[in-house]
């Protein structure tokens, strides 16, 4: 195998575990509710706004910008569930994608409406330079992302399986009614689903603004990503949504790197839609 | 019978609409309200009726679209004769990409329909017999009359209105029949559906096929009516989610629901625009939006819903438990 | 105030404009085991759903411990110490069978109490044990019940609800399970009982209701009603 | 944005008292509708436009004796017109080219506007300015670089930016002289989005470096708005080609110079079109690691004092950015439009038609490294044309080329960071 070949396939996993990053937020909240959010692509642009206003005001780094985002964004989870996701839920699917689409355009538009249509950039190498070894070049900034990615995966995993807030939360999505039979308030495990997976969302955007550029429409972009990634992956599957965004990346920079970067992502969206005819929940989930 | 005058009454306001609002502009209005009326009302009948809500409807717009510019750009033949082929462009795929997808339920379909639209945008965008990023351009300097290039609105508003009124009467007859009957029982129960005989399949296959047809004139007409497609236009995804927002928002599953939706968000989008859209401070997509989230969050129905009782005594009851 | 540790005045229950239960009165004294009896549709699923606080109620009175529950949610009301194992048991099938009797436990207020009960659930299922790691899902019919009522147990109830806790099992395993009922009410836990098999019903029972069409239309001692053949034949469809 | 209204009314008001005399003059608007994405992912250039139709209007409108002889800046208002007033009205075409022909619609049957200027995206250019055809209207275009454009036979249509085919003769011409001072050109790789500039462009430039005798080694072609673009940062530097030429808008633009630092590739030399690279956004986040870039672009700022020095400045003030190619050709487009509204002296379309045809502008008139304006049948400006410009401090373009008119001469090879 040619060496940029193996640079090729290390990108690409680099790569995906940034989609996983910021597809585990998606992925949780659809498997938790079944709720498809529109809007997921504009809480990862928050997290990058947060992060890029903690540097340019206070001069704050990764190390302020990214749990600052988090908490930000958590926050912003359990509103928007109040306001809008708790009363839309229980009607038809078509009004969730009415709802969230709305909020969608209404974080979009309020953060150009008020830090305008430039891009915006951190500066270069605010993490660290770039690694290079055996004629590997790895970026740190996107190799912290794809460590945290990992690590947010294996916790969310953890938190879901391991623990008994998890399991609580698994017990609400599974069956609403038992598990207010066992005493668990369907809202308080939904609103935390909200808080953790907006969470994760802002920690992505936080982490990808270090190496891509931030525009209020950014979350288009990467919100498309984020729904193939899941579907791919398996509606509420976390560790689903780390293995496709793993597939998708290194797809995407062996197609882009062999075959042309324009038919990548119809490679990818193929490959979904063959997935889908053999395994229709995906390559983890459950049906 | 109450019933009836409000038909008329419709009927007479839309009759009369150019005539009574005559600027140039507001004529235009008028014939987007029902070109996007058409299309969601086609939509209605496989994402409202049938409840498989599809994201990926564009694709059959841009069947349209593409065939009606096609025929131009290409054979130099009149955009009119561009529908028949859109149609069975149209029909054609939806049997391909439905009999796989159908199968697929909720969410699954969605995003299936969504992958298969992105899909034809990105080979379209590759394609350089189709235009490919720049796309296909109608005639400018209309030749005959059949071109269909005119420079009042008040032509195509007669026609869409025509159009429309043919496939509400195609929706209204659908519903009525024993297609729309099974229809029915796949929405509420597609299980209890199968268990009672219903040729679950096959009819939502019909439905998807009648649809995209449907999908596919409106697609040609609003090519003939710009001038113009190219993969964004014809094929992106935003229309997608334009027309099933326009179908939610009145009412999906109810006849006139989509109308509704249109009147409400076409008028809504362009007056915004007019208004606010020249201060670039995205103010346009905040009022859109935050309107949008109201409406989902107070009337998840949609706004038609409010008429009928039906729809409201159910969200009442579907609090998560079935006795 | 009498003993009755539950008591029902004139219940009514609605789905949007269908009545499901229209008068239902009934009481569960203390440490008795009360039974529910009427034929399918008669109202006992929807009365005891309405007890659990799943669906609204419509009017009428539920005390339970002399403090009025009704309109309370069901989150609620089960940590008031009134379990509920629902029809089709609704295990958490995703789950394995310890996480679910543990998510039984949530409604307890005192935690440390969480591995005495599970010990206690498992020395009367033994069965559960054997299989605490396998999944819900995967589990037989009789084992599913099993931890329906093992999970409805761990939250420690004065009041334990089984709806209709035979239905669609084996008649060894059914008698084994009313075998395990008897033995909670030896132990002095207050049972309300929905069950269509009356036989079964009755054996274990202290009193009975029985409710028809939406209505509670005789009460009395479960003997009582066992050796009254006028009321089987008309009210229960037993010939 | 009440505050500013307001403050803007009483500054009117006071005007209007101290030139009682010119009244009458003041009182008559030319108005000229104006079709920018101010919406969407292009939105940033329709921010831009509007500072600089701003200032374009501020120097129509109010006396500039400071600019010289600069067309149309002298007097207050449109001396053709008894000084009239010229009032831009801006509509959002949100990037949609239905929108675009809609909004056309209004501004022409709505506001009444003399003439219509816009559209940035050659489809939405493409569609709105079919309208205005119709209607018999004039509509400028400035930035649109679509050949079929002037393809349509239209009557109304004027467009004064240089278009593909010219590019690619200075990039030809450019690479030959610097290949003349030693500099290896002998590869070229083209690097381009899949956009409609992206592809004709890129095919264009294809085309004529093919006739002359040096096809194009490499293409490379990637979807807009990638999340990625390893695989074509590390295509390059498999193939290292000498020359490389990048086609690309601003968001793939800044993520092509990060990727670049991050797999160390610095091409011998690194030439952009224009679009992302000429954003002062680009300079802002990547310039520093993109030092020694060349950028296509007819603006060119000159000395001290000079009218387009005064204008950079006045355009710095408004918006808070550098003035760019992009800006630039919208500005001087929109002066060649007024100017030839003044020249008309009067709002009649027919007129505005007969005096645009009639434009020809010297160098010297303009704000921008044009050889003039003068409009073929077609309505294009056959004497656009364009400099090469170096990003050699990251921080600010310099021109380099052709020598005539450069500040500096190019640095070679590609420095990056």
């Amino acid at each position: 195998m040619s060496f940029v070949l193996v640079q090729v396939i290390v990108g690409g996993l680099l790569l995906g575990a940034v989609y996983a990053l910021f597809s585990s937020g998606l992925t949780l909240v659809w498997g938790m509710m079944n709720i498809v959010n529109f809007a997921h692509g504009d809480f990862v642009m928050l997290g990058m706004y947060v992060a890029y206003v903690v540097y340019t005001l206070m001069g704050g780094g990764p190390i302020l910008g990214a749990p600052l985002a988090t908490l930000v964004l958590a926050t912003l989870g359990v509103v928007v569930y109040f306001a809008l996701i708790r009363g839309i839920m229980k009607g038809p699917m078509l009004a969730q994608i009415l709802g969230t689409f709305g909020l969608a355009l209404l974080l979009r538009y309020s953060v150009f409406w008020w830090f305008g249509a430039n891009f915006l950039s951190m500066p270069p190498n605010i993490v660290g330079g770039t690694y290079a070894f055996a004629g590997l070049r790895i970026e740190a900034s996107r190799l912290l992302a794809g460590v945290v990615a990992l690590l947010v995966t294996l916790g969310l995993h953890l938190l879901l399986t391991r623990t008994s807030l998890g399991s609580k939360m698994l017990a609400v999505a599974e069956d609403q009614t038992a598990a207010q039979l066992m005493g668990i308030r369907p809202d308080t495990m939904q609103a935390i689903a909200w808080a953790i997976a907006a969470g994760a969302t802002g920690l992505a955007g936080a982490l990808i603004a270090n190496f891509f550029y931030i525009v209020p429409t950014v979350g288009e972009t990467l919100g498309i990503v984020a729904f193939v990634t899941v579907s791919l992956g398996g509606f509420g599957s976390v560790p689903g949504a780390l293995v496709a965004g793993l597939l998708i990346g290194v797809i995407e920079s062996l197609s882009g790197y062999l075959i042309g970067a324009i038919y990548k992502d119809i490679v990818v969206y193929v490959l979904f839609l063959f997935f889908l005819w053999f395994r229709p929940q995906g390559l983890m989930g459950k049906m | 019978m109450r019933r009836w005058i409000w038909l008329s009454v419709v009927v007479a306001f839309a009759i009369a609409y150019p005539l009574l609002l005559s600027s140039p502009f507001q004529q235009r209005l008028g014939a987007l309200v029902l070109l996007y009326a058409i299309a969601a009302s086609a939509w209605n009948i496989v994402g409202g009726y049938a409840g498989q809500v599809s994201v990926g409807h564009v694709v059959f717009f841009g069947c349209g679209a593409y065939a009606a510019m096609g025929a131009y750009a290409k054979f130099g033949l009149s955009p009119l004769f561009g529908i028949p082929g859109g149609i069975v462009l149209a029909v054609g795929l939806a049997a391909i990409v439905g009999v796989p997808t159908l199968r697929l339920s909720g969410h699954y379909f969605s995003m299936a329909t969504i992958a298969v639209a992105e899909t034809m945008r990105l080979i379209v965008t590759n394609t350089e017999w189709l235009g490919a990023a720049v796309g296909l351009s109608g005639p400018t300097v209309p030749r005959n009359i059949f071109d269909l290039s005119f420079l009042s609105a008040l032509p195509y508003y007669y026609l869409f209105l025509a159009i429309l009124s043919i496939t509400l009467a195609i929706t209204w007859w659908m519903t009525n029949s024993r297609m729309g009957f099974y229809l029915r029982a796949i929405k509420d129960s597609e299980r209890a559906a199968r268990s009672l005989g219903a040729p679950a399949s096959r009819t939502k296959l019909y439905a998807y096929m009648l649809s995209a047809a449907l999908t596919s004139v409106a697609g040609a007409l609003y090519a003939m009516m710009f001038g113009f497609v190219d993969p964004e236009s014809g094929l992106g995804i935003l229309i997608s989610v334009k027309i099933l927002i326009m179908a939610a928002l009145g009412g999906a599953g109810l006849l006139f629901g989509p109308l509704v939706g249109a009147a409400i968000l076409v008028p809504l989008e362009e007056i915004s625009n007019s208004w606010l859209g020249g201060k670039g401070a995205g103010l346009t997509f905040v009022v859109y939006g935050a309107i949008i989230v109201l409406i989902a969050r107070f009337q998840p129905g949609g706004l038609l819903s409010l008429l009928t009782r039906r729809s409201r005594s159910k969200v009442d009851t579907g609090a998560g438990y079935a006795p | 105030m009498s003993g009755a540790l539950l008591r029902i005045e004139h219940l009514e229950v609605r789905y949007g404009d269908l009545i499901g239960v229209s008068d239902v009165s009934l009481e569960v004294p203390e440490g008795s085991v009360v039974a529910l009896l009427g034929s399918n549709g008669g109202g006992k699923t929807t009365t005891l759903n309405a007890i659990a606080g799943l669906i609204p109620v419509h009017s009428g009175s539920i005390s339970f411990r002399d403090e009025e529950i009704a309109g309370q949610k069901a989150f609620a009301i089960v940590r008031k110490g009134l379990a509920l194992s629902p029809e089709g048991w609704r295990l958490f099938v995703q789950q394995s069978v310890e996480n679910n009797l543990m998510l039984g436990a949530t409604p307890l207020h005192d935690k440390s109490r969480q591995a005495t009960l599970l010990e206690r659930v498992y020395e009367i299922f033994p069965r559960l044990k054997e299989r605490r790691n396998q999944r819900a899902g995967t589990m037989s019919g009789g084992e599913r019940q099993m931890l329906a009522v093992g999970r409805a147990l761990m939250s420690d109830p004065k009041l334990l609800m089984l709806d209709e806790p035979s239905l669609g099992l084996a008649p060894a395993v059914v008698e084994s399970m009313y075998e395990t009922f008897g033995r909670l009410h030896r132990e002095g836990l207050t049972i309300l009982l929905a069950e269509q098999s009356i036989e079964l019903a009755l054996e274990v029972s202290d009193f009975a209701t029985v409710l028809q069409v939406g209505k509670s239309v005789l009460s009395g001692t479960a003997a009582a009603l066992a050796e009254d053949p006028q009321v089987q034949k008309a009210y229960l469809g037993v010939d | 944005m009440t505050l500013k209204h307001v403050t803007g009314l009483l500054c009117a008001a006071a005007m209007s008292l101290a030139l009682t005399a010119g009244a009458q003059a003041q009182d008559k608007v030319v108005k000229i509708g104006v079709i920018m994405p101010m919406s969407g992912g292009t939105a940033s250039i329709g921010a831009h436009a509007k500072a600089a139709l701003d200032v374009a209007t501020d120097i129509i409108n109010n006396a500039h004796p400071e600019l010289g002889n600069f067309p149309l800046a002298k007097n207050a208002g449109l001396a053709g017109l008894g000084g009239a007033r010229v009032e831009v009205i801006i509509a959002d075409n949100q990037g949609n080219p239905a929108t675009g022909q809609n909004q056309a619609l209004r501004l022409i049957t709505e506001e009444k506007v003399a003439a219509v200027f816009g559209s940035y995206q050659s489809g939405v250019t493409l569609t709105s300015s079919a309208i205005a055809e119709k209607y018999g209207v004039p509509f400028l275009n400035s930035e649109s670089v679509a050949a079929n454009l002037t393809e349509r036979g239209f009557k109304w249509f004027f467009r004064t930016t240089p278009i593909a085919t010219d590019f690619a003769k200075i990039y030809v011409d450019f690479l030959a002289d610097i290949k003349a001072q030693g500099a290896k050109t002998d590869s070229i790789a083209v690097v381009h989005d899949n956009t409609e500039y992206g592809t004709s462009v890129a095919n264009t430039i294809s085309g004529t470096f093919k006739e002359r005798g040096q096809p194009i080694a490499l293409d490379v072609a990637y979807p807009v708005n990638a999340t990625d673009v390893q695989g074509q940062v590390l295509q390059l530097k498999d193939k290292k080609p000498d020359v490389v030429i990048m086609i690309s808008y601003t968001s793939d633009a800044i993520l092509f110079a990060k990727t670049m630092q991050s797999l160390d590739y610095k091409p011998a030399v690194l030439l952009a079109d224009d679009a992302g690279y000429s954003d002062p956004s680009f300079t802002k986040a990547v310039g520093k690691i993109s030092q020694g870039v060349f950028n296509r672009s007819s603006w060119v700022v000159g000395p001290a004092g000079s009218p387009s020095a005064i204008i950079a400045d006045m355009y710095k003030k408004k918006s808070g950015e550098e003035m760019d190619d992009t800006v630039a050709r919208q500005m001087q487009g929109f002066f060649v439009l007024a100017d030839a509204i003044d020249r008309a002296g009067s709002t009649e379309p027919a007129k505005i038609q007969a005096a645009l045809k009639a434009t020809d502008l010297k160098p010297e008139q303009l704000m921008i490294g044009y050889k003039g304006v003068k409009f073929d049948d077609k309505g294009q400006n056959i004497l656009a044309s364009g400099a090469i410009i170096q990003l050699q401090d990251g921080e600010n373009y310099v021109s380099v080329w052709p020598k005539a008119n450069a500040e500096k001469a190019p640095v070679l090879p590609y420095k990056g960071w």
